[in-house]
């Protein structure tokens, strides 16, 4: 076999794979075993999260809000993305700026800068004299668009990475094909676009699954699995339920991005 | 230098690249591999720079065995396909980079350079970023980076493969000459005939990682050793062999002088002339067209064999005419 | 992988330097004062203890699951809380001085645990929020579909103040510390008229009109009226209720134990007693509650239907009580 | 040169700055807050400690929490440090190996930890380690799953689209030996790429706020669970002061992140 002089070795990685392997890895597999390890109450903690009428609709509610919020993100921000990524027009690093700082923001901001805005003592009701705003940050409406905030960033961003790729000729072609504008858009933009989407929706859905500042300052009686996680972590020293809680967060969201990036590279 | 390949072979998974190579680069001269893509032409030049360890075989320099030689030991000038300039620096940095990596003192740096800058002519650009030069720009640059290291050889990768026609012949006559005034063995690597014919005086055809035939360019167009050799180096109609006496044979109905042993002749399009009706196989013109410096004829033959030929006039439209080869047609 | 997390810490030297820190699990800057009482102690000894976010449930949570490597050298509680982790053996036994000082009834023979102040469950109502609505009068009041939206007490497992007033409300409507069922029921008819079980303090929000009415310490109430200046009124239900210690305990194991023991002594002394009159919570040192404030309270008359709740009995009934107002209530 | 309107372009650029004019809005209100005393904005529940002034918003949440804020200094300087240390020579070695299966299993192993929740990864570092809740070291370890897979990828991206096997190879052919190599030609051509990857490491570190949660004590708390602290139990403006402090943290470092690692821009 010609051991190519070319090909280097891996050994350079073999000290970040052994940190994630003893940071990550081993303990998401003892997780595992703690999910499924009775301990001292009735039945494992895997098999109680999903008797538990409660947490079960916890972790429906977690999959539904996130995928939810995740789509609404990319569909706001596809536009944005595809300006960011294909226009050149002067303040465009600017603007992308002005989406990279947020993004770096922790979910507890994001959960303070609504209820600073939309709580009942909230900035906007007053500024916009719009009473029905008053309190609305503790609302299920409220926490959707704290969480809509928090994934704008990040679905803006994928998207503009990704659609760096899209041969805007494609789009020229088809307009000398007869296609209106509309036509364009529908059978050779969102195809071409598509991939972008896909990418920043798997990206959206896992930050928002696993997003834990906001839901717990929001902390609205709409139950979210994260929150669960911590109070039975915290609160009643639920171990096994706790692990249950984590894996379950830790398997839906690495499945979702799994999907969503297929066919990446 | 002379370069010399003895029974080299590269397994890659799946594939034999090379399956024991054997050629031989003769020193000052400039030798081409040519072959479709897929004969084992960029293993060849992966074996030669050191970048790829051969699984059997040796390589040698003037008799001296290198095959275990690490590449940034063999000082050979490689020019890249993607000519893979530092992009990070100006194109000044890049030429001086072997130079800088041998340790040469600023002062003699300089002066490499310069030299190296003179002979492709690139000092006007020279000082922009690598990045923001244009194809002929960066194509010359590479190679004055390969030469500013003095190499003992050169080995060109496809070297015209991305500029347009107009460009690549001006560079191609370029470096003909560069070669030749600096005495330097090279070897070339390509796929396209023209570039390989107006560089190299040898020629070394590969197929499916075997040399399929080797020796002097001129000798190999005249008289290729097969059928793959003789469409690869030229346009060729190949005829049926009906009877052979001796250095005579009949096809088409006539007889015409041939050399070599095959049973089909190789006819070139240049090698063929046109004469008045009887003098040669009666042809019916079809097409003709101005290619440039000649008119370029399509004929059909006797039982529809189609025929082509290169002339320096165009025979009357309409006209019964016959034609002939020029001189011994060889044989495959 | 334990030589790498040495290392690592090693690297990360901790910023703080060895004895100058007390870590008191459940610190909450705003709650009794407890940030002017460690201002105060770090301006005087310049020993930092760090504010702690835990509400007393959780900070005895922390203590059980940290028993194997204690980090905190001490914890408060609201009620029967820091008893029951007493009971669980989690902290060591320390009499700071003034123990005499302390009423038989509010400490533990072996000093396991002692009472630093003292409060009262009330509804503290912030008049703004709760608009035309009246205010309540009595427990039963909350029930009424008019307070629909406005009530608010802490998830018992997080708070230690949440949990004796679901402790307290079940034996005030004629449960005991085994029959939970009448409490629970009736906590469950005001379920519908409650917005939200906090897990962290929510003075703040109170304070500035997020919530209407908050189930918790009266001194809360009337720091939030009288220091804070806000729109906010203390209610003493006239169908009575029960009065909460607030009990301090050493952690067994504690890493800082010395600079513990010199912070508790601080803690009696009648300058840090009159820190924590501040805030409206009674002083357990006799005497250090100033008269300017002791006349802000409401009248004694209201305070004479309070009930002091039996310590032992309702540290042993804490974690059953708080998983079945979990099953009922909580994860409903 | 005639510019081609293009009229989805000139629609998405306005949408994106509708929505970038969203995202910065509460912000400014936020820091404005800090700065403006709005007694109006939310009463303060320290009146005598933090008092009404601005100035006295931010000395409060010095004094109070400046411990939080070393603490997340200095785990933000050693988990950025170990990020590039243990993801850039990582990030390299895969993109140059190229297509092998080995090097595909291990990019994904790397990015793995950016697949999970950081409050899933917290409780099962706790599980795996029991006993080093609150020890700096293991805030560290989480600090660094979530900073490794940046580094690995910045520079692995970068190496790819400058091909830098293939011009490692051409320098190779020039006589360079190892040591040339790395100096001459990986790191000027990485510098950009590891450069902007450490300060995205910082940035990530500054703000962590989901694995640290659970890992944090009081003594051990980096400056976002401080935040927390004074989201709860603080006023508005010392909140507000909090979040500035924090702000003023991580905006330079995500600015100075997308100058450094921008490509030189194209053209003369």
């Amino acid at each position: 076999m010609a051991k190519s002089a070319k090909s280097s070795s891996l050994a350079p990685a073999a000290p970040a794979a052994l940190f994630v392997g003893a940071a990550f890895v081993w303990p998401l597999v003892r997780l595992c075993a703690a999910a499924f390890a009775k301990g001292d109450e009735a039945a494992p903690g895997i098999v109680r999260l999903f008797t538990d009428a409660y947490d079960r609709r916890a972790l429906g509610h977690s999959i539904v809000f996130s995928a939810l919020v995740a789509l609404a993100s990319v569909l706001l921000c596809l536009p944005g993305a595809i300006a960011l990524a294909r226009g050149r027009f002067a303040g465009r690093s600017l603007l992308r700026a002005l989406f990279a700082v947020p993004l770096s923001l922790s979910g507890v901001i994001v959960g303070f800068l609504a209820v600073a805005m939309l709580g009942n003592a909230g900035a906007l009701p007053s500024l916009l004299h719009a009473s029905w705003l008053r309190g609305s940050a503790f609302t299920v409406g409220g926490l959707a668009a704290a969480y809509l905030y928090f994934e704008i960033p990040r679905a803006t961003l994928t998207m503009e990475a990704a659609l760096a790729a899209v041969d805007e000729g494609l789009l020229e072609a088809a307009r000398t094909l007869g296609a209106r504008p509309w036509q364009v858009a529908r059978f050779v933009l969102l195809p071409l676009c598509a991939p972008a989407m896909r990418a920043a929706f798997g990206v959206t859905f896992a930050a928002s699954l696993g997003s834990f500042g906001v839901a717990l300052i929001l902390a609205a009686r709409y139950s979210l699995l994260p929150v669960e996680l911590y109070r039975a972590f915290t609160g009643t020293l639920d171990d096994s339920l706790a692990a249950a809680m984590a894996l379950a967060l830790a398997v839906v969201a690495a499945v979702v991005l799994m999907a969503a990036h297929r066919g990446r590279r | 230098m002379r370069i010399a390949l003895d029974q080299i072979r590269v397994d890659f998974p799946g594939h034999r690249a090379l399956d024991g190579v054997s050629a031989e680069v003769a020193s000052g001269t400039v030798t081409a591999v040519i072959g479709p893509s897929g004969a084992g032409k960029s293993s060849l030049l992966g074996v030669l720079s050191g970048l790829i360890a051969p699984d059997g075989g040796a390589v040698r320099f003037d008799d001296e065995d290198v095959t275990s030689w690490p590449a940034e030991r063999r000082r050979l000038g490689v020019v890249f396909q993607e000519l893979r300039l530092f992009d990070f620096l100006s194109g000044r940095d890049n030429v001086g980079f072997a130079p800088r990596v041998e340790g040469a003192a600023a002062g003699e740096r300089q002066r490499r350079v310069a030299e190296a800058l003179a002979l492709v002519r690139a000092e006007k650009f020279a000082d922009r970023p690598a990045r923001v030069l244009s194809g002929g720009e960066r194509q010359r640059i590479a190679l004055a980076r390969a030469l500013a290291m003095r190499p003992r050889a050169l080995l060109l990768d496809e070297p015209f493969a991305a500029l347009d026609a107009e460009l690549r012949r001006n560079l191609r006559d370029e470096l003909r000459a560069l070669i030749a005034r600096l005495g330097l063995t090279a070897l070339l690597v390509t796929h396209d005939r023209d570039d390989a014919f107006a560089l190299a005086s040898r020629l070394i055809v590969l197929r499916d990682g075997r040399v399929e035939q080797a020796g002097d360019a001129a000798a190999l167009y005249r008289s290729p050793a097969s059928e793959f050799v003789a469409t690869l180096l030229g346009e060729a109609m190949l005829l049926p062999i009906a009877a052979r006496d001796g250095d005579r044979a009949q096809a088409l109905g006539q007889w015409i002088a041939v050399t070599g042993s095959g049973s089909r002749a190789v006819l070139r399009p240049d090698a063929l002339e046109i004469v008045a009706e009887g003098g040669g196989w009666p042809a019916q013109l079809v097409d003709a067209r101005f290619a440039g410096s000649r008119w370029r004829l399509t004929l059909v033959g006797p039982d529809g064999h189609s025929l082509t030929a290169l002339t320096d006039e165009l025979p009357a439209a309409g006209a019964r005419v016959a034609v002939r080869p020029r001189g011994p047609v060889h044989t495959v | 992988m334990k030589t790498a997390f040495i290392a690592i810490t090693l690297i990360s030297v901790s910023a703080f330097a060895a004895d100058d820190v007390v870590i008191q699990y459940d610190c909450i800057p705003n709650y009794a004062n407890w940030g002017g009482v460690t201002a105060l102690y770090k301006k005087k000894t310049g020993v930092t203890v760090p504010p702690d976010p835990k509400g007393s449930s959780v900070a005895m949570a922390a203590l059980e699951k940290e028993k194997a490597a204690p980090r905190a050298d001490c914890a408060y509680y609201s009620g029967a809380i820091g008893v029951a982790a007493a009971q669980k053996g989690l902290h060591q036994p320390y009499k700071p001085a003034g123990w005499d000082k302390i009423p038989a009834g509010l400490k533990d023979k072996d000093g396991l645990w002692w009472t630093v102040h003292t409060g009262t469950i009330a509804l503290v109502v912030n008049t703004r929020a709760l608009g035309a609505t009246p205010l309540p009068k009595t427990w039963d009041d909350l029930l009424k579909p008019e307070y629909k939206g406005k009530v608010t007490y802490d998830d018992p497992t997080w708070g230690g103040t949440g949990f004796t007033f679901v402790y307290g409300i079940n034996v005030l409507k004629g449960g005991s510390a085994t029959n939970w069922k009448p409490g629970l029921a009736w906590l469950k008819k005001l379920d519908a008229n409650v917005t939200r079980y906090p897990r962290e303090s929510i003075y703040n929000d109170v304070l500035r009109g997020e919530v209407a009415i908050w189930i918790n310490a009266d001194g809360n109430g009337y720091k939030m009226k009288w220091v804070d200046k806000g729109p906010v009124e203390v209610v003493i239900p006239k169908d009575g209720t029960v009065s909460m210690p607030l009990v301090m305990g050493m952690v067994k194991g504690a890493p800082h134990a010395a600079a513990t023991k010199k912070y508790f002594d601080w803690l009696l002394t009648p300058e840090a007693q009159g820190e924590f009159a501040r805030s409206f919570f009674r002083p357990v040192v006799a005497g250090t509650l100033p008269a300017e404030l002791a006349q802000k309270f409401l009248p004694d008359a209201a305070y004479a239907g309070v009930k002091n709740l039996p310590l032992a009995e309702m540290a042993t009934a804490s974690d059953g009580l708080k998983k079945a107002w979990l099953g009922e209530i909580g994860k409903k | 040169m005639a510019r081609r309107i293009r009229p989805m372009i000139l629609g998405g650029a306005l949408s994106a700055i509708a929505l970038a004019v969203v995202l910065v809005t509460p912000l400014v209100i936020v820091v404005g807050a800090a700065f403006v005393p709005t007694a109006s904005l939310g009463i303060s529940s320290e009146e005598w400690v933090a008092g009404a002034g601005a100035g006295r918003a931010f000395r409060y949440v010095l004094d109070t929490y400046g411990h939080h804020l070393a603490v997340s200094f200095e785990v933000a300087l050693v988990a950025g440090a170990l990020a590039i240390a243990l993801g850039a020579p990582a990030g390299l070695s895969i993109a140059l190996a190229g297509r092998r299966r080995a090097a595909r299993v291990l990019e994904t192993l790397l990015t793995l930890p950016l697949a999970v929740p950081g409050l899933a990864a917290a409780v099962a570092l706790l599980g795996a380690y029991p006993g080093r809740g609150g020890d700096l070291g293991l805030l560290v370890v989480g600090h660094v799953l979530y900073t490794l897979p940046y580094a690995a990828r910045t520079v692995g991206e970068a190496a790819r689209a400058q091909e830098l096997d293939r011009v490692l190879e051409a320098a190779r052919t020039l006589g360079a030996g190892r040591r040339h190599r790395f100096r001459l030609v990986a790191w000027p051509a990485l510098r950009r790429a590891l450069g902007s990857a450490a300060l995205v490491a910082l940035a990530v570190s500054w703000g962590e706020f989901n694995v640290t949660f659970l890992l944090a004590t009081p003594s051990s708390g980096t400056f976002p669970t401080a935040l927390y602290l004074t989201y709860t139990t603080n006023s508005f403006p010392v909140a507000a002061a909090a979040t500035t402090l924090l702000l003023a943290g991580l905006v330079p470092l995500v600015l100075l992140a997308l100058k450094v690692g921008a490509e030189p821009e194209q053209g003369a």
